[in-house]
């Protein structure tokens, strides 16, 4: 399976959005980018260029920014976010198990989304809930003291829902 | 809400709420912190209420979302007032039973209470459960008391007095009395908070800017992120009164976009102080102006680094740049710049509301005050816990922790996240304060503390850390993005055992110029995790190099997985095999193919008859 | 002197009066010393191109020569060198101000720590005298070599003095 | 006003805010640098120019390039640990470079031999990632350029790998390179670099090129230059300088 072609960007929402922080102000960047991607969950290069635009700044400024943040997607995301938590506490209680474990049932690697566009597999570096580790966030919620047994459903019910 | 445009006005509004609110009014609490939340405690509240309706209590029984309690393992809890009594792990079916018997009926629905795992005991009162009974609760203290998204709540409990009292107190004595108190910087390196101040009060320039360090970046560390979600008015009446000592008509709360809740909160406090004239000109009529913008993160642990987190607000991407000058010189926007974290800016309100003095006599000569720490990992009781500075290790572990689980052997606990250290049995007695933790090459950073048994491998924590930091690294430096990478390279051949005692020569020489040569604290204290494994574990590193054996059973390269005679042939490890490396028939023993094994744990982990073993 | 280059950026006119010998000559430099360029009496020898490659790029290469003598008719030659003007173009067009007027010596000098190599001088100089070196990527010029220009002291015509 | 500072004992005069190195190298100390320019802001990216700072409140190893001079400053460019660190930084240098002749030469001299692992593709073969090509492309105001992602994944390069945005083709990225890991083509016909082909503005007279059409015309706007400004080469100005020259002379 090829994967699917991002989908054209809506320039218009894009400009509204960056209307809503001065033009000029290369100081918003950061901020921009947050808003952009509560939009689209990812930055397409397209809207990219209009912030580079609308701030006067270089394009090139602006993707150096843009990568250097864990947070941001420069690629588009699945359907379904599952993300590992890779915390100290999650870690010694077998956060990498369960990174393993999905990495071979979704066959992406951590950071990748399946060809169809339906799953992203992420890490993220602790999400301060560390009492509850292992821990496993699926599209925002938390599931905590996961095991490599009670996984594979989980995936399941996420990957059913995708297809459906 | 009014405006309050006088101290009158705030005491007089105080005076109203509290009146409501007797000490022996009924009430349900549930906490909202993103743990409860995480076991499902959102969804006790319609139940509660429908429950409520039912047995005609509505109305003689508040029911409130609180902030986070910190026994983070047993949620969600339920907190029942004016008796004080903790329900755990509750869920919805639960609900009925407890608004029956215990709210109308007056009876403890004892199933639900707490249980010590080791002696059994059942405890009633939170206060009395050995996980809150060694904490002195300050800064967490009103955080199951109140509702974060209700001013009222917070002025109810003396929201907002310190503010007040600071103004008729004036600058000068509020940064006295703060320097007095012997406040150190809870963020990590334990700089004097006070003294900090004065240096950017004293800065010349009239525009001056304080920084709300919320950028929590250590993994396993969660105390700030408890606060804001819990009590974010501490939090801002903190920096307005560390604002009006130092003179800075602007502020910035810098806050980890993984933490979408502590923002939504955050965000609602800020605009009800504005609302209520605590925030924007004329503070309390004080002639004080002060005001604050939240700036998320974009997910950069280097942005807790002063330099990082002011290029990060200023659009830029997160890399330290050299100091001086420092950001009290020239910080954010180029104007003088103050920067605290937030459980520092939290204790200051309790500093000026009771003074000093009674500050001072918290904790030890040199690190004044409590401490939050995240206890976390291989411990009974995880959560959140706040404690005198200079109680001992072994009192956190094993009294408010409850020691280790399965009846497994303490092996180190990991305090001051990745720039800190692994502390041995040997250390379980020091007293954790600033100074002690650095002496014994750990650190309290911002309070992460990881517990860690027989069954986690040093090595395999030492490259964890090494592999957390090369991917955090700015990358400016090239002793950092490249040293951190060899080092990474070189623990992975030792847990991967083609490691040598070159390797471990490689290693130090390494450790050393990545300490001496970075720009940055990321990386001059990236090899303390390093350093401290070398100090305290060299006998489990040697065992990985000299005899190919990982002695906690982890490091995958290293150990085998069998199945012994315990098997009963129920055929489940075989059918979850990934690999389809077990065969075997229903009733019979079952081999694992060494061959086609990847070592993925999972036949251990679902096996019922203890029968996978790995050696 | 020449006029300011930039301004104008190719030199319409040189002043009558550096005609012959007995008018003044070529002046270059302007403090103690200056270089004088005296095409009436070079004999296009190119000694002095042979002089300057030495002293700036070693021997055999000739390329890096910052002067250069041109045939100008039967048995006539004119020697390009710097002019080292006030408001020279090259310094003016400079993007990271790395053409800087010597003190001592009043020569325009390029500091090879502060050039970037971008090639904006090479083409402004209305003279044709600024060199942009392939090998190294830096602008050269002559900078009458710090007081002592190589290639007046070894002309054989003493068609350039430094005096 | 100058000050003093003490470089290996010897008094050495500077300017406030002067960069150390600077100072140091003007006064004939021989201090290693590759990430340093005078041109841009130093970064302090390849902790080459290590120094031991003697005096003041944070006495260490420290680089210079970054470090302003300061009345007092006491330093010395030489000393055990000063070797030793700086050879491991050139040795990690060298695992990302290892076919640059600025890195061997000094490879060579302090005796250092690569006794790890190369660290993953770069992006550009012996690129070191030192900024230098990002922070000139700025001050020339092209900003074609950005270091990108971070830590070991840091590159640099273009806005999303693609032809750059801004690049006007001039060569600056090269010429400031210390390692000379980028490419960059020339044709009679065209100018290739970071993925994009310019075309060059020809000399009027003979045909030869002189400048690319974009950096030309970047020139021409941004430093209000004559339209005419480079319709003539360096040779074919020459000579015509020479035959006007001849005119007045005879």
């Amino acid at each position: 399976m090829t994967p699917a072609a991002a989908p054209a960007v809506d320039t218009a929402k894009v400009k509204e959005i960056l209307s809503r922080h001065p033009a000029g102000d290369a100081g918003a960047l950061v901020n921009v980018l947050h808003d952009l991607q509560a939009e689209f969950r990812y930055l397409p290069e397209e809207a990219l260029k209009l912030a580079a635009e609308h701030l006067q700044i270089s394009q090139a400024q602006v993707f150096g920014v843009a990568t250097f943040y864990e947070g941001f997607h420069l690629k588009p995301r699945g359907k379904h976010v599952c993300t590992v938590c890779m915390g100290t506490a999650c870690h010694v209680r077998g956060a990498p198990k369960l990174l393993d474990q999905l990495e071979r049932d979704l066959k992406v690697r951590a950071g990748g989304t399946t060809p169809d566009l339906s799953v992203t597999l992420e890490t993220v570096n602790c999400v301060g809930a560390c009492a509850l580790g292992p821990l496993l966030i699926v599209d925002g919620e938390y599931h905590g003291n996961m095991t490599t047994g009670r996984l594979p459903k989980l995936v399941d019910s996420v990957l059913k829902e995708g297809k459906s | 809400m009014p405006r309050f445009s006088s101290e009158k006005d705030l005491e007089s509004y105080r005076h109203k709420v509290a009146a409501g609110r007797a000490p022996d009014r009924r009430a349900v609490a549930v906490c909202a912190g993103t743990g409860c939340k995480a076991f499902g405690s959102a969804k006790l509240l319609p139940v509660f209420e429908a429950e409520l309706a039912k047995a005609s209590l509505k109305g003689k029984i508040e029911l409130r979302a609180t902030g986070c309690h910190g026994f983070c393992e047993r949620g969600p809890l339920v907190l029942i007032f004016p008796a004080g009594r903790l329900y755990t792990k509750v869920k919805p079916e639960d609900v009925p039973e407890i608004v029956r018997e215990d709210l109308a009926g007056g009876r403890v629905v004892e199933r639900l209470l707490y249980r010590d795992p080791v002696s059994g005991k059942a405890y009633e009162k939170e206060e009395d459960i050995p996980f809150y009974m060694h904490q002195q609760r300050l800064v967490l203290k009103n955080n199951g008391l109140l509702d974060p998204a209700s001013l009222d709540d917070y002025l109810a409990l003396g929201g907002y007095r310190a503010l007040a009292k600071a103004f008729a107190m004036g600058p000068e004595k509020v940064l006295e009395e703060v320097k007095k108190s012997g406040l150190r910087g809870r963020g990590g390196a334990g700089f004097w908070t006070g003294r900090k101040w004065e240096i950017c009060r004293a800065a010349p320039g009239p525009d001056k800017v304080i920084i709300c360090n919320a950028d929590e970046g250590d993994p396993g560390a969660f105390m700030d992120r408890s606060v804001i979600e819990g009590n974010p008015h501490s939090v801002l009446e903190g920096m307005l009164i560390g604002a009006f000592a130092i003179g800075a008509s602007t502020g910035c709360v810098y806050i980890r976009q993984e933490y979408p809740l502590a923002v939504e909160r955050l965000g609602r406090a800020v605009a009800a102080a504005r609302e209520a004239g605590l925030l924007g000109e004329n503070i309390l009529g004080s002639g004080f102006a002060f005001d604050l913008r939240i700036y998320r993160g974009g997910g950069a642990f280097v942005c807790g680094e002063e330099s990082a987190m002011i290029a990060s607000i200023e659009g830029r991407r997160g890399v330290p740049r050299r100091r001086p000058p420092y950001p009290a010189q020239s910080g954010l926007w180029g104007r003088p710049t103050n920067i605290n974290n937030v459980e520092t800016w939290a204790n200051v309100p309790w500093i000026i509301d009771r003074g000093a003095d009674w500050y001072r006599a918290i904790g030890t000569e040199k690190s004044t005050g409590t401490k939050i720490f995240s206890l976390v990992g291989k411990v009974n009781n995880t959560g959140l816990v706040e404690v005198p500075m200079g109680i001992s290790l072994r009192q956190i572990v094993f009294d408010i922790g409850g020691g280790i689980p399965g009846g497994k052997k303490f092996k180190a606990v990991q305090t001051g996240g990745p720039s800190g250290g692994c502390l041995p049995a040997s250390k379980l007695d020091i007293p954790v304060d600033f100074d002690t933790l650095v002496r014994e090459g750990a650190m309290m950073g911002s309070g992460g503390m990881i517990v860690m048994d027989e069954s986690t491998c040093m090595v395999d924590v030492a490259r964890y850390f090494l592999n957390f930091l090369k991917f955090e690294s700015c990358g400016n430096c090239t002793s950092c993005r490249d040293g951190l990478y060899q080092l990474h390279r070189l623990f992975t051949d030792i847990a991967e055992g083609r490691g040598s005692e070159h390797t471990l020569e490689l290693v130090e020489e390494l450790a050393r110029t990545v300490k001496a040569t970075s720009l940055c604290a990321l990386g001059s204290t990236a090899v303390n995790p390093v350093e401290s494994t070398l100090k305290y574990f060299r006998e489990e590193i040697l065992a990985h190099v000299r005899d190919r054996r990982c002695p906690a059973k982890v490091c995958k390269a290293l150990i085998t997985y069998t199945i012994n005679d315990k098997c009963n042939g129920c055929t489940l490890c075989a059918k979850r095999c990934p690999q389809q490396a077990i065969t075997g028939t229903v009733k019979k023993l079952h081999v694992i193919d060494q061959k086609k094994c990847i070592k993925c744990g999972i036949c251990l982990d679902v096996c019922k008859q203890d029968a996978v073993w790995v050696e | 002197m020449c006029a300011s280059p930039a301004s104008s950026p190719r030199p319409a006119s040189v002043s009558p009066a550096w005609s012959g010998e007995k008018a003044p000559p070529l002046v270059v430099g302007a403090v103690e010393r200056t270089l004088v360029v005296m095409p009436r009496r070079c004999i296009g020898c190119r000694t002095c191109e042979l002089a300057c490659s030495f002293a700036h790029g070693g021997p055999g290469r000739m390329a890096r020569a910052r002067i250069r003598v041109h045939p100008a008719g039967e048995k006539r030659f004119v020697q390009i060198t710097c002019l080292q003007c006030e408001n020279a173009a090259c310094a003016k067009v400079c993007p990271v101000q790395a053409i800087a007027r010597d003190e001592r010596t009043r020569a325009l000098v390029v500091s090879l720590e502060r050039c970037v190599g971008c090639g904006l001088c090479e083409a402004a100089c209305p003279f044709g005298h600024m060199h942009f070196d392939r090998e190294t990527r830096r602008a050269e010029k002559c900078d009458l070599c710090g007081g002592n220009p190589a290639c007046a002291a070894f002309c054989p015509a003493k068609a350039l003095e430094y005096r | 006003m100058a000050i003093r500072i003490f470089i290996d004992e010897q008094e050495v005069k500077a300017e406030p805010g002067e960069s150390v190195l600077m100072v140091a190298r003007r006064a004939g100390f021989d201090i290693p640098a590759l990430c340093y320019h005078e041109a841009v802001e130093s970064i302090g990216a390849c902790r080459l120019c290590l120094v031991e700072v003697r005096s003041g409140a944070r006495p260490g190893i420290s680089t210079s390039c970054n470090m302003k001079a300061e009345d007092g400053l006491r330093i010395s460019t030489d000393s055990p640990e000063i070797r030793r660190d700086r050879a491991t930084n050139l040795e990690l240098l060298l695992l990302r470079a290892p076919g640059s002749p600025v890195l061997r030469e000094l490879a060579a001299r302090w005796g250092v031999r690569p006794r790890l692992q190369p660290p993953p593709d770069a992006g550009i073969a012996n690129c070191i990632l030192c900024e230098l090509c990002v922070r000139v492309c700025a001050a020339l105001g092209h900003n074609a350029l950005a270091a990108v992602g971070r830590g070991e994944k840091k590159r640099v390069g273009p806005a999303f790998g693609k032809p750059a945005e801004g690049c006007v083709g001039c060569g600056a990225c090269l010429s400031v390179c210390p390692t000379r890991c980028i490419v960059m083509k020339d044709t009679p016909a065209a100018r290739t670099i970071w993925g994009q082909s310019f075309e060059f503005h020809r000399c009027q007279v003979c045909g030869q090129p002189v400048i690319t059409e974009k950096h030309r015309a970047f020139a021409i706007a941004k430093r209000g230059l004559p339209e005419d400004y480079y319709d003539v080469c360096e040779p074919c100005k020459q000579s015509q300088a020479s035959q006007r020259f001849a005119s007045v002379v005879w």
